[in-house]
């Protein structure tokens, strides 16, 4: 079970003594082309999670490989690359100039408007150009999640990384747009059950490696979503709050395993699934 | 610099000063940091902490006024004695206290960091500016102010020849800023982590956008 | 600007008083054969809201039109028949038997397995067979909600009812699933923040009327999804924890007009989506 | 039959007895109905009320009975005296009380309703289980009781010829029933509405899925 950062949740140069509570660190996702992102207002608090649209603020593809991947190697961390575009090409560039790093694609920013092509054939054309360990990020907003990850499996993912943000919007007094931008993508506590539904369902129908995140705050919270299936947990909008996060919540989980009758959190894995297996008639 | 540090803290006392809420916290381990530096605190049952200037810094304490606008500063508002709260801090960049003839210039809330930086420089004139006489009790934190009321500005009692260091509304930055190309100015942004995590707090500086809590909030644009 | 109840979540014959603070009453899903829905655990409470797996527990069409219609009809309210199927061909059998109702389609319930076929050819299905208003009531799980809208538009949909549940999971304290059926449908506050985007979005795509439902608690929640461009609001889980609450935010409703700066509610109508319009560049 | 109301009342006092915590709230305009029938109380924080038994009646207040399992239970049992929270009820069917020989029998958190059934019915004999000595303690709000522990079972301690009411988990309740098939049992089950609005309590009766708050939570199978 490794603990991770959710992509575009730290940034590791900036806060290295964070960084290194991790088993591994996941980079905000780079694009072909330098971006800086929208204008502001980019982030809100709603009653139960928050909102961002950052839209994917950064230094581009050859900034990122000349400048900031050296820095980050300095931090003796294992390092997940998250790679985003606009093409299937475009990811595809940007992981064959990529070695020494697990790959996650982002397939589900809710920031941007173009409508990437279909999350299959962008893991395949990624597939075809790189053998490191790829992992695609997939969305919420889809209608059959085991049809979602089937199609990533097929198309050679080697993991699947999940849940990215929902959809959402927060209002002023005025009842204008808190952002800028107007959608943002929700994330914190109140996705927790949209996580937990997301990995079950991936759990039922694929044997990958899964990172999950979504909502988790605790302990318990990431070992709910080992129980669904998860292989791996990642930390997103904790870290704003708690930058003690990760070592917490590492704690925290052992203490919650023996609460719930486990031994270890490994021993949770993929409970649930097994749980509905044998209550559902 | 002082490493920030995150520690829980509990609440000394909240008194009310005008329409604000001072909220004094026991200082733990927690370094004070330099005047114009920020501490993310805890706001109870909200998912994100509030970024607050720390305002006094009196022994074994840290004292920051709150102007109760929304969810998160109404829940610091109504702390009570005993309570505790995460308190993340010292952020970011504060005012450079370098200067040899320095003024504060601050509008409403934002006189908050001005106790502390007054004690720092010695209790420098300052210029203060509020919307009402109620909101004006504030004054009574800052040593050597002046202060001057809606619809009279701030900028209208600003001297010539100081080294402004100010605080307040984005419009009234804008307009020392005009007055006084080379003040030191402190920003506000919406703010998640508060230390360069998010990238949610961007502000436009040298034409590029970057995070206020990581380049500020205090910035000089000369 | 129409005060209704979310469909499944009040049975009007069981709590007339309840349905007639309303200003029409929707009924549960009615599917063509009988169903006893899922076994129980049917229901759990979330820190932010709750799920349900009902299942589409209805007497089906024929025992709805001879036995609940005509009793519903001495409420004397205006009635919407949520309309259930799992072809397009059972969704237009039962629009052809009812007449003098709006007629909501279910094409997004989250608690059957089967997968329905799309939304479009539903909608255009029960067209073919009705006069009738006819509202499209979808998912939150699409990636393209202005797409999805656009489609059953095209397809001949009347108006839109939006949002249906998210899928959600949650965990007893030995990690296994509370519901019996695993995955169930998630509503309440948390879903708040993804209504009003999912109701942006679709007010940037159509003239149509929108029911806009999902995480209503409150006069000013109502009101921020008439900004977002709703024409009707309507209130599910709410219910549960507060039978008054139509009279409570018909009144918050006005209330929070004038605090907002408008005379009456509908005078919110869209606000957000022009805000957006005006500071997105 | 007493029409449910739904008002916010205030608090009177919470007391601990045992592990249980007895909820004492000023009744204003709420009827307390027929003992078995129960009420939705609203858990402060929490996004659903809680179905909970009327325990006691007297003059002017409501007592609920409540064993803090969960954070509903636990938020209600942290609840103080001046709090307010809104009350919905009488709801659902309480016992029928036209018996000839009652016997009251209940295991743990299911005394709750006993207290107010066994005034109604002139304090009848009663039989209640519980997990250890400090549950037991709750027996002091039932008059005429006789009290088991576990292991031992209260189906052990049920002479034959009585009118049972019984009320307690459900592996007591099937054994109940198997031993008196037509005792008044009062079940369980999560409920979100407690009106018949969410179709989320069906319990099989009759070998269908029927709404416990509807037809019981009180149920005779016989
Ligand atoms: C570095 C820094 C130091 C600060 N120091 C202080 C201080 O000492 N005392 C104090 O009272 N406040 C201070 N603030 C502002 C304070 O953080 C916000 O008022 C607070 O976060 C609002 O939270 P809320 O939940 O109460 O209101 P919200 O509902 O979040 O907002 C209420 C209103 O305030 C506006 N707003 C929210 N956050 C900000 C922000 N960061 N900047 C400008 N407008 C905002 C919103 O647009 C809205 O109009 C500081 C902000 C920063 C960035
Ligand atoms: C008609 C009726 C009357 C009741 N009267 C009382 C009473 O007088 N005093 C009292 O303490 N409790 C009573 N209960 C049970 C009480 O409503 C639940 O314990 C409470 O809702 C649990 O909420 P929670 O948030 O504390 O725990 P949760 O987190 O919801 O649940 C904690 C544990 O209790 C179980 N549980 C939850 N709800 C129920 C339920 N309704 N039935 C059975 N198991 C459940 C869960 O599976 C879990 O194991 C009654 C229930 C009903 C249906
Ligand atoms: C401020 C912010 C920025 C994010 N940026 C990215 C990103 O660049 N790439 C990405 O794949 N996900 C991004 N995400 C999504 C997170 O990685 C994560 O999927 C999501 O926030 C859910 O986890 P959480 O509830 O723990 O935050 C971002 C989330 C936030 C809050
Ligand atoms: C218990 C329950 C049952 C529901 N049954 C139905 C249904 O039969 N048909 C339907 O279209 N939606 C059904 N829904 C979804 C609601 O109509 C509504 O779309 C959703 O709950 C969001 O609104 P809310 O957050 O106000 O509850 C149900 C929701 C709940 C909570
Ligand atoms: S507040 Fe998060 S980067 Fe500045
Ligand atoms: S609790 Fe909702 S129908 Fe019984």
């Amino acid at each position: 079970m490794l603990l991770v950062n959710a992509s575009g949740c730290l940034d590791a140069l900036t806060a290295p003594e964070v960084a290194t509570q991790f088993d591994a660190f996941v980079t905000k996702t780079v694009t072909p082309e330098p971006r800086a992102g929208n204008p502001p207002v980019r982030i809100a608090e709603t009653d139960f999670g928050m909102l961002n649209a950052i839209g994917l603020a950064n230094p581009g593809r050859d900034a990122f490989l000349s400048e900031t991947l050296p820095k980050l190697r300095t931090l003796g961390l294992p390092l997940w690359v998250s790679v985003g575009g606009f093409a299937a090409h475009e990811y595809a560039e940007t992981c064959a100039r990529l070695e020494d790093v697990t790959i996650e694609l982002n397939l589900s920013c809710p920031n941007v408007d173009e409508a990437p092509e279909s999350a299959a054939e962008i893991v395949r054309a990624c597939r075809e150009v790189t053998d490191n360990p790829l992992y695609a990020k997939v969305s919420p907003h889809t209608w059959d999640m085991g049809e979602t990850v089937r199609a990533v499996e097929e198309a050679g993912a080697d993991g699947v990384s999940m849940v990215n943000t929902l959809r959402g919007v927060a209002l002023d007094a005025r009842l204008r747009t808190t952002l800028a931008r107007g959608v943002g993508g929700y994330s914190g506590p109140a996705l927790k059950p949209v996580a937990l539904a997301s990995v079950l369902a991936a759990r039922r129908v694929t044997a990958l490696p899964i990172v999950a995140m979504g909502g988790v705050q605790s302990g318990r919270d990431a070992l709910e979503l080992i129980a669904c299936g998860a292989t791996h947990v990642a930390l997103g909008t904790v870290l704003f709050a708690d930058v003690d996060a990760p070592s917490r919540v590492r704690d925290e989980l052992v203490e919650e395993a023996h609460r719930a009758g486990f031994e270890r959190p490994e021993d949770a894995f993929a409970v649930a699934v097994d749980s509905v297996a044998k209550s559902a008639n | 610099m002082s490493r920030p540090r995150r520690e829980r803290r509990s609440v000394v006392a909240v008194e009310a000063i005008g329409p604000y809420a001072l909220v004094r916290l026991d200082r733990g381990g927690i370094d004070p940091g330099r005047p114009g530096q920020f501490f993310m605190l805890e706001a109870p049952g909200r998912v994100l902490p509030r970024p607050m200037s720390l305002c006094l810094a009196p022994a074994g304490e840290l004292g920051f006024l709150l102007d109760p606008v929304g969810p998160g500063t109404r829940a610091l508002a109504a702390l009570e004695p005993g309570d505790r709260i995460h308190v993340f801090g010292p952020l970011g960049n504060g005012f450079r206290l370098d200067v040899d003839r320095p003024l504060l210039v601050g509008g409403g809330i934002g006189v908050a960091p001005f106790p502390y930086l007054s004690e720092a420089l010695e209790q420098p004139p300052a210029v203060l500016g509020f919307r009402s006489e109620h909101h004006a009790e504030a004054a009574v934190l800052v040593p050597n102010a002046e202060v001057v009321i809606d619809p009279v500005l701030v900028t209208e009692a600003i001297p010539a020849g100081r080294d402004v260091l100010a605080c307040g509304p984005e419009p009234m930055l804008e307009a020392v800023r005009a007055l006084c190309p080379d003040a030191q100015l402190a920003w506000e942004a919406p703010m998640a982590c508060g230390y360069g995590a998010c990238f949610g707090c961007v502000v436009e500086i040298d034409g590029e956008l970057k995070r206020l809590c990581v380049e500020g909030p205090v910035l000089c644009f000369s």
